[in-house]
């Protein structure tokens, strides 16, 4: 019994993580209909930059704010450098055209921090907590946190600000919102440097948990686009699901069945739920196709 | 002396092979409702597009307020006053009526601020009662005369001083046509909106237009008022194609 | 269409003949031993691979500045294989058929240490794998022209169970890497269990890019096992220790040879404490007895790389050297063709002292050490120290 | 018979052929050999790929799953069963194909991204079987004593006779390819690509059409691991897993999917960059293979952008336009003669 | 004996909106017959029906004496219902004479395999495709256009594409959409004359066309919607003088009548 609520708490914790790439994943391409395979870069980005800025001596707090910011700013320029100039293309190129950024970056930083990995202190101390016999450390209570707060704060910004109505008018019909003064391209621009921000704090969350490397974002690129199309491409509710979902199960699945095919099991699920439901959990039938 | 709030001179567009406009030039005054009529295909909506910056001309300039837009982005043109209403209404259909309204705001609303802008909707919602109604409602679920109310609720949000109607009666029963159109009127009289319209209910538009224009295969055959070109037997050809004796 | 198909394969040619020209040496030039040498100073492999592939130099240079062998230099051509067996095989051609070296060292990884054996028992090449897996050198009558130095899985895992035996612990539990190394470890834990009366009571296995290892340890905790054996490389071990710790588990915790580095004391911090591997002796040059055999060789390879590279050589810096060091024996002996470099290791190298530990190699025994070459560590005030 | 319609050109085939046949006299070295041996593996997969790609309009993140299948469905078959490698073969084209037809029917109702997560995730699967299921796969490490092709006493190992062996199997597969694209099936399944409506309207069973160039594709793809495999004395799960998948697409979006040639060209120029790296690599310190994976990232950002449809049909699109340009200057309607490699 | 085609009491939504309101009409063979109706009126609708690009909320479509509405759009072309598209879906990627030759797909039918390995039974039947191509090229007169790229064509020859292409898989009934669309006078002209003559062929003709010289010119009876409704149905001449027809196009006036 203690066993399974361990790997519960085990499950949520790394399923916390995969909803916040997630929804990296899903901010973007709602409003641009594009999923951007490199978010698992904006991840790693986040953990290094931040293993970089304390190196320097910079003070915990302010590090962590300057790299959500460097790391949007990456993501802004990967927008307009990158994305912005392959308007139009279909999904098949657009996949191809992140999976060429996501290598890019991920070479750049291989050559910049070296194979090595790195290891960022905690938030706060590590003496784990006990809940009903399972342990939680502190930082896995912080990913749960985060991963609420950046759902709340998300769910502020898409539903009560006037930039988030702006996202949403983008994302049903951008032809009728540059008709209303909204531009498309700036609002691509800034879903990337947001998404590009998630993924620096997911990083961030995550990099005192599991010793940050300039390869630490293709497996959780690949997991959060996974919770993505689990949950239903372009749906929030969907991500937060499919990113707990997809934790649990291989938590689950590595406690109960096999630890060594836990990827297996987990895939093989995200493969049959698609085969139930080809449009995700939540998903909109009518999504799916790319293009700016 | 009225001076020509848009003036559209020797206008040309394709798709690809297929010629839209061809050398098109007119222009509204201020404080007009102008029709711009015709058939199918004739280029209207073609038109409208190129005004409003959605598309760009091929060849050729347009003027509003005396300044070239020409080359503008669309965004850019509606920070100018110059509001495009699309054809088939295009409202937000996943949001509410309100945020729809908002959005209509959006490119003053820091300017104006949100107390302001909530006044102006209270005040569309005096003109479209039925809005205030339905606010919560996601634009999508509204019928299709609603949500012509909207989309000029919307355009009227940005504060237009020219606004571009592109078929507000498109599958519209006869007696909404009437009250849309009715309301298009109310603009131009109480608001001050200079209106140009495209229809191809043409006694209905004609009805509250000043003036009228008559497309046909990407140029302008015909022009005048509205009592003239109502009385014209060419325009009933011109929609129903070559009598047949 | 067709123009342009020829003319990108002629560019694509002429980029490879400019790369050809500049490797063209002229005829006549005095007598070179050629070796070739294949690690993966790239790819996933780079961590154990960048000390081989560093010793190699080192060593070359040193033999060449004292002279060569028998006044004889040595000419060592190091490839990287990216830890990809089709590189390897690549570099393997053409270490023997282009360059005709004497002898190839290496690879890194097993997989790609596997795909260059087939090609050097083709072409009748001596091989000296710094790989891992047990097939590499086995079964002996398919494996005439390969040898490996690294201390076999098999010899850590001896060394593990003794001293797992010593301690009075029976039930253990394995947590091992689900790549090539952590599967090596896993087959050797596996087979020799039953020499030393250990029970596997829990066997599970982790991502080399997992995150979070609690599912296994809860699992492995729940199975009552009395210590935990882990098997990997950084950074996977060392998340393994810190969940261990917030899991509030307190049994022994056995590490592998593949953590024999500072590296994982950093990642691990605290956790790392009271950790025990077995590992080569290079790991501690100082703290080894100075009367031990190996003492000499080892404190004079650490303090030359650290001096050159400033890192550590680790134990697999002791592999490469090992490698060359070997053949460097044949070729004083006067072994000057493949199949007498051959035939010196499997039947000369008796006793030969090296950095990883005593070769005695034979037509059986292409690994050539036995468990004594390796030693206990355990990490004590955050560092490695001496254990037995 | 007007051989025109019916057929592509063979002109293609014999450049092609007579390149392929005098590349080991003019590159005597073993390593471009080897190299080449590769690119010719490759060449199989990347003509599979370009077919699913520019004629099916399908993605497959997972295409080195099906390449894994068939070099270890070969191997395991060939030395735990010492069949003859001839005769696995056949099971290293059914296996793949079985697979790829029970996956069919799932993928056929998937479109754009979801399509692209259901093979990645294939791909995963079979990953993680590869390197798990040990009694069989011997894990990890790698699968090791697999034998070498015989063919009337002859065996075929690396070097010169295993070079031959691939290309003439590359060669088999692209003419096979060719012939597939210059007939109804080919021209319907190029329809597909520009317009899914309009083929539907002609009567193009689009999906059925799919569902085979899916099958062939992942055939193919069993073929060049039942290559692979008998030419490495081992196989190990790295070479079949998401970095393999990668590779093949970026050599297929390179060169271009909707033409064959474009796949082999793609194929052929990453093996030629990989040599350009490596040699500019032992000149210059900072070109290593990191460099090289910075390099592909590029390389599959500027076509995207630049030349979205790849580099074989953008220029041949280029040639052909300036041929029509002056074939209407010279007013010399060419009537009759429909060359077959204008779309290849 | 009965009509080609018959449609019963079809309806369409599409989601709340009802684009078709139980719309009946039949087709006879040899003939051609016009759809029109204002912008919105439901026309594109009803032809997509027609064509089997989507089924109809409600209603049968029978061709025949089959019943076609469920039926997915590649199984109507073997039937002998063929189309072309307003949008111009021509294969901008082929030459003229292989987009002609996918029209041939239906007739023929070797496998894959028989292909891939350019069996006996796929050669003849590339020779088969090849002729009827050409042929079909001939009547509509783009011979002098084979080898290029349909992509590079002018807008009046893209026309005559899709209805070669469309001609080429035999029909029995032709639904040309808006196949006027974007022509000039002398063009529109040519295609009238062509039209008829395909006609003359015995084949039928279901048009969907807002360019009313054409329609009044070239059709034997013409169907006309509204609102998603059929509001006339006759002659050129009936419908032309059909006054709610002419409220539909011209609105209804209910102070000022229009006076012809």
């Amino acid at each position: 019994m203690n066993d399974s609520i361990q790997f519960l708490i085990s499950g949520l914790t790394i399923g916390s993580i995969y909803a916040i790439v997630a929804l990296g994943f899903v901010t973007i391409y709602s409003v641009t209909k594009v999923i951007n395979l490199a978010q698992g870069e904006f991840v790693m980005l986040g953990g290094m930059t931040m293993f970089s800025l304390i190196k320097l001596g910079i003070p915990y707090f302010i590090a962590f704010l300057l790299t959500v910011v460097i790391v949007m700013a990456i993501g802004w320029l990967v927008e307009w450098a990158v994305i912005r100039k392959a308007k139009g293309a279909d999904p098949l190129s657009l996949i191809i055209l992140t999976i060429g950024t996501a290598i890019f970056i991920r070479g750049i930083a291989g050559m910049v921090w070296g194979k090595n990995s790195v290891k960022v202190e905690p938030f706060t101390n590590d003496v784990p907590i006990n809940i009903l016999g399972a342990s939680i450390t502190p930082q896995s209570v912080w990913v749960m946190v985060f991963m609420l707060l950046v759902v709340l704060v998300l769910y502020f910004l898409i539903e009560k600000t006037m930039l988030g109505k702006a996202f949403r008018a983008c994302s049903v019909n951008p032809t009728a919102a540059r008709l209303m003064a909204i531009s498309p391209k700036k609002m691509s621009s800034l879903s990337f440097a947001l998404s590009a921000g998630l993924g620096a704090i997911a990083g961030l969350v995550i990099a005192p948990i599991m010793f940050p490397s300039y390869d630490m974002g293709i497996m959780l690129g690949i997991k959060g686009f996974s919770a993505s199309i689990l949950g239903g491409l372009g749906s929030a509710p969907g991500a937060v699901i499919g990113g707990l979902l997809l934790g649990v199960i291989e938590s689950l699945g590595a406690g109960y069945i096999s630890s060594g095919i836990k990827d297996a099991i987990s895939f093989g699920v995200v493969l049959m739920i698609l085969l139930i439901r080809p449009f995700g959990l939540l998903g909109e039938k009518n999504v799916g196709k790319g293009g700016l | 002396m009225t001076s020509s709030i848009l003036e559209i001179k020797n206008v040309s567009f394709s798709y690809g092979p297929i010629k839209a406009l061809d050398h098109i030039s007119f222009e509204v005054k201020k404080g007009e409702i102008v029709a711009l009529l015709g058939a199918n295909g004739a280029g209207k909506t073609t038109m409208l597009n190129n005004i409003s910056g959605l598309l760009k001309p091929a060849s050729g300039q347009i003027y509003f307020k005396n300044e070239e837009i020409t080359k503008l982005e669309a965004e850019k043109i509606v920070e100018k006053r110059l509001i495009l209403v699309p054809e088939h209404r295009q409202v937000f259909s996943t949001l509410s009526v309100i945020d729809n309204l908002y959005l209509g705001a959006f490119h003053h609303f820091k300017k104006t601020g949100k107390k302001e802008v909530d006044q102006d909707i209270e005040k569309i919602f005096d003109l479209f009662p039925i809005l205030k109604e339905r606010k919560e409602q996601l634009g999508g679920t509204l019928s299709g005369g609603q949500q012509q109310m909207l989309a000029i609720a919307r355009a009227i949000m940005a504060k237009p001083e020219l606004l571009l109607l592109d078929e507000p009666s498109l599958g519209l029963a006869p007696l909404i046509v009437k009250e849309v159109l009715e309301y298009v009127k109310k603009l131009r009289d109480d608001f001050g909106v200079t209106v140009l319209l495209i229809e191809q209910n043409v006694s209905a538009s004609l009805k509250i237009a000043d003036r009228g224009y008559v497309m046909s295969h990407g140029s302008i055959i015909k022009q005048g008022s509205s009592i003239n070109l109502l009385d014209d037997p060419e325009i009933k050809e011109a929609f129903l194609g070559h009598t047949v004796s | 269409m067709k123009k342009l198909l020829a003319g990108m394969m002629v560019a694509a040619l002429a980029a490879g003949l400019i790369g050809c020209s500049s490797d063209v040496d002229g005829e006549g030039k005095k007598e070179v031993y050629k070796i070739g040498a294949i690690y993966s100073k790239t790819g996933p492999g780079s961590p154990l691979g960048e000390p081989e592939w560093n010793a190699t130099e080192l060593l070359e240079k040193q033999i060449n500045d004292q002279g060569g062998i028998n006044g004889v230099p040595i000419d060592i051509i190091l490839a990287d294989d990216e830890s990809t067996p089709e590189k390897a095989t690549e570099e393997m051609n053409r270490m023997i058929n282009d360059e005709k070296v004497l002898a190839v060292l290496g690879s890194t990884t097993s997989g790609a240490s596997l795909a260059m054996k087939g090609i050097a028992m083709d072409n009748e090449i001596p091989l000296i794998s710094a790989g891992a897996a047990v097939g590499i050198v086995s079964p002996a009558e398919e494996s005439k022209w390969v040898f490996k130095t690294p201390h076999s899985d098999a010899h850590a895992v001896e060394r593990i169970y003794m001293y797992l035996k010593d301690q009075g612990l029976k039930d253990v539990a394995i947590l091992a890497d689900s790549n090539a190394f952590g599967a090596s470890g896993v087959e050797q834990l596996e087979a020799l269990k039953s020499d030393y009366g250990i029970k596997i009571v829990a066997n599970e296995s982790y991502n080399t890019d997992d995150a979070d290892m609690k599912t296994q340890l809860t699992k492995i905790k729940s199975s009552g096992a009395k210590a935990v054996i882990v098997w990997g490389t950084n950074p996977g071990p060392a998340i393994a220790a810190k969940n261990m710790k917030e899991l509030g588990m307190d049994i022994p915790y056995i590490g592998s040879h593949g953590i024999a580095n500072q590296s994982f004391i950093e990642l691990a911090g605290d956790a790392a404490e009271g950790v025990v591997i077995p590992t080569g002796k290079l790991l501690f040059p100082t703290q080894i007895p100075n009367d031990d055999p190996q003492y000499k060789v080892i404190s004079s390879f650490y303090d030359s790389y650290k001096a050159e590279f400033g890192g550590e050589p680790t134990n697999f810096g002791s592999y490469g050297y090992d490698n060359i060091m070997l053949v460097v024996e044949a070729l004083k002996s006067g072994a000057k063709d493949p199949e007498a470099i051959r035939d010196y290791l499997e039947n000369k190298v008796k006793d030969y002292v090296g950095a990883t530990g005593i070769f005695t190699f034979s037509a059986e025994d292409h690994n050539g050490l036995k468990a004594d070459s390796m030693v206990l560590a355990e990490v004590k005030g955050g560092e490695w120290t001496f254990k037995k | 018979m007007r051989k025109g319609v019916q057929s592509f050109s063979w002109k293609g085939i014999a450049v092609f052929s007579a390149l392929v046949i005098s590349f080991p006299f003019l590159f005597s070295s073993s390593f471009y050999l080897t190299k080449a041996t590769f690119a010719g593996i490759y060449t199989i997969v990347a003509v599979g790929l370009g077919l699913l790609m520019g004629f099916a309009g399908q993605i497959s993140l997972g295409q080195a799953a099906f390449y894994g299948i068939g070099a270890y469905s070969t191997a395991i078959l060939s030395t735990t069963f010492g069949l003859n490698p001839w005769l696995t073969l056949v099971i290293s084209l059914a296996a793949p194909a079985l697979l790829a037809y029970l996956l069919g029917h799932t993928m056929a109702r998937l479109h754009g991204y979801y399509l692209a997560m259901a093979t990645l995730a294939f791909g995963i699967v079979i990953h993680v079987l590869l390197t798990e299921w040990k009694s069989v796969t011997k894990g990890a490490s790698g699968f090791f004593g697999i034998p070498k092709i015989e063919l009337f006493g002859f065996t075929f190992r690396q070097g010169i006779s295993y070079y031959y062996l691939v290309w003439a199997f590359a060669l088999i597969v692209i003419i096979l390819s060719l012939n597939i694209i210059h007939s109804r099936i080919g021209r319907a399944l190029r329809s597909i690509h520009d317009s899914e409506v309009a083929s539907g309207a002609m009567g193009v069973d689009t999906g059925k059409y799919k569902m085979q160039v899916f099958i062939i594709s992942s055939m193919f793809a069993g073929l060049a691991g039942w290559l692979f495999a008998h030419m490495s004395y081992s196989i190990s799960p790295g070479s079949f897993g998401l970095n393999g998948s990668i590779l093949f697409l970026t050599m297929v979006v390179l060169g271009g999917g909707t033409s064959i040639w474009g796949a082999v060209c793609g194929a052929l120029l990453i093996s030629a960059i990989s040599i350009i790296v490596h040699t500019a690599g032992s000149h210059v310190s900072f070109i290593t293979s990191d460099f090289e994976q910075v390099l592909y990232g590029f390389i599959m950002m500027l076509i995207v952008i630049f030349l979205p449809q790849g580099l074989v049909p953008a220029i041949a699109s280029k040639l052909k336009k300036q041929k029509q340009k002056s074939a209407r200057a010279n007013k010399v309607p060419a009537i009759g003669t429909v060359k077959g490699d204008q779309n290849v | 004996m009965s009509s080609l085609l018959q449609v019963k009491n079809v309806t369409k939504r599409f989601g709340g909106v009802v684009a078709n309101r139980n719309v009946s009409f039949t087709i006879e063979g040899k003939n051609i017959t016009g759809l029109i109706g204002p912008n919105g009126a439901g026309k594109s609708t009803l032809f997509n029906m027609v064509s089997a690009v989507f089924p109809p909320s409600e209603g049968e479509i029978w061709f025949e004496n089959k019943r076609i509405d469920a039926l997915p759009s590649y199984k109507i072309a073997p039937m002998g219902i063929s189309r072309t598209f307003q949008n111009l879906q021509v294969f901008k990627k082929m030459t003229v004479i292989e987009n002609v030759m996918v029209g041939l797909h239906t007739r023929t039918a070797s496998s894959l395999a028989a292909a891939a390995f350019r069996l006996p039974r796929s050669r003849k039947d590339e020779e088969f495709i090849y002729e009827n191509a050409m042929e079909v090229i001939k009547f509509i007169g783009l011979e002098d256009l084979i080898e290029v790229d349909a992509g590079n064509l002018p807008l009046g020859k893209l026309r005559l594409l899709e209805l070669a292409r469309a001609l080429a898989t035999k029909p029995k009934l032709l639904l040309l959409d808006e196949i006027a669309a974007g022509l000039n006078h002398q063009e529109t002209l040519e295609m009238s004359e062509l039209i008829l003559k395909i006609r003359d062929r015995g084949i039928s003709i279901f048009v969907v066309e807002h360019d009313m010289d054409l329609v009044m010119r070239i059709c034997d009876k013409i169907i006309v919607l509204d609102q998603g409704e059929k509001i006339a149905e006759g002659t050129p001449k009936a419908v032309q003088n059909n006054q709610r027809v002419i409220e539909a196009y011209l609105g209804a006036a209910d102070e000022k009548e229009l006076t012809v």
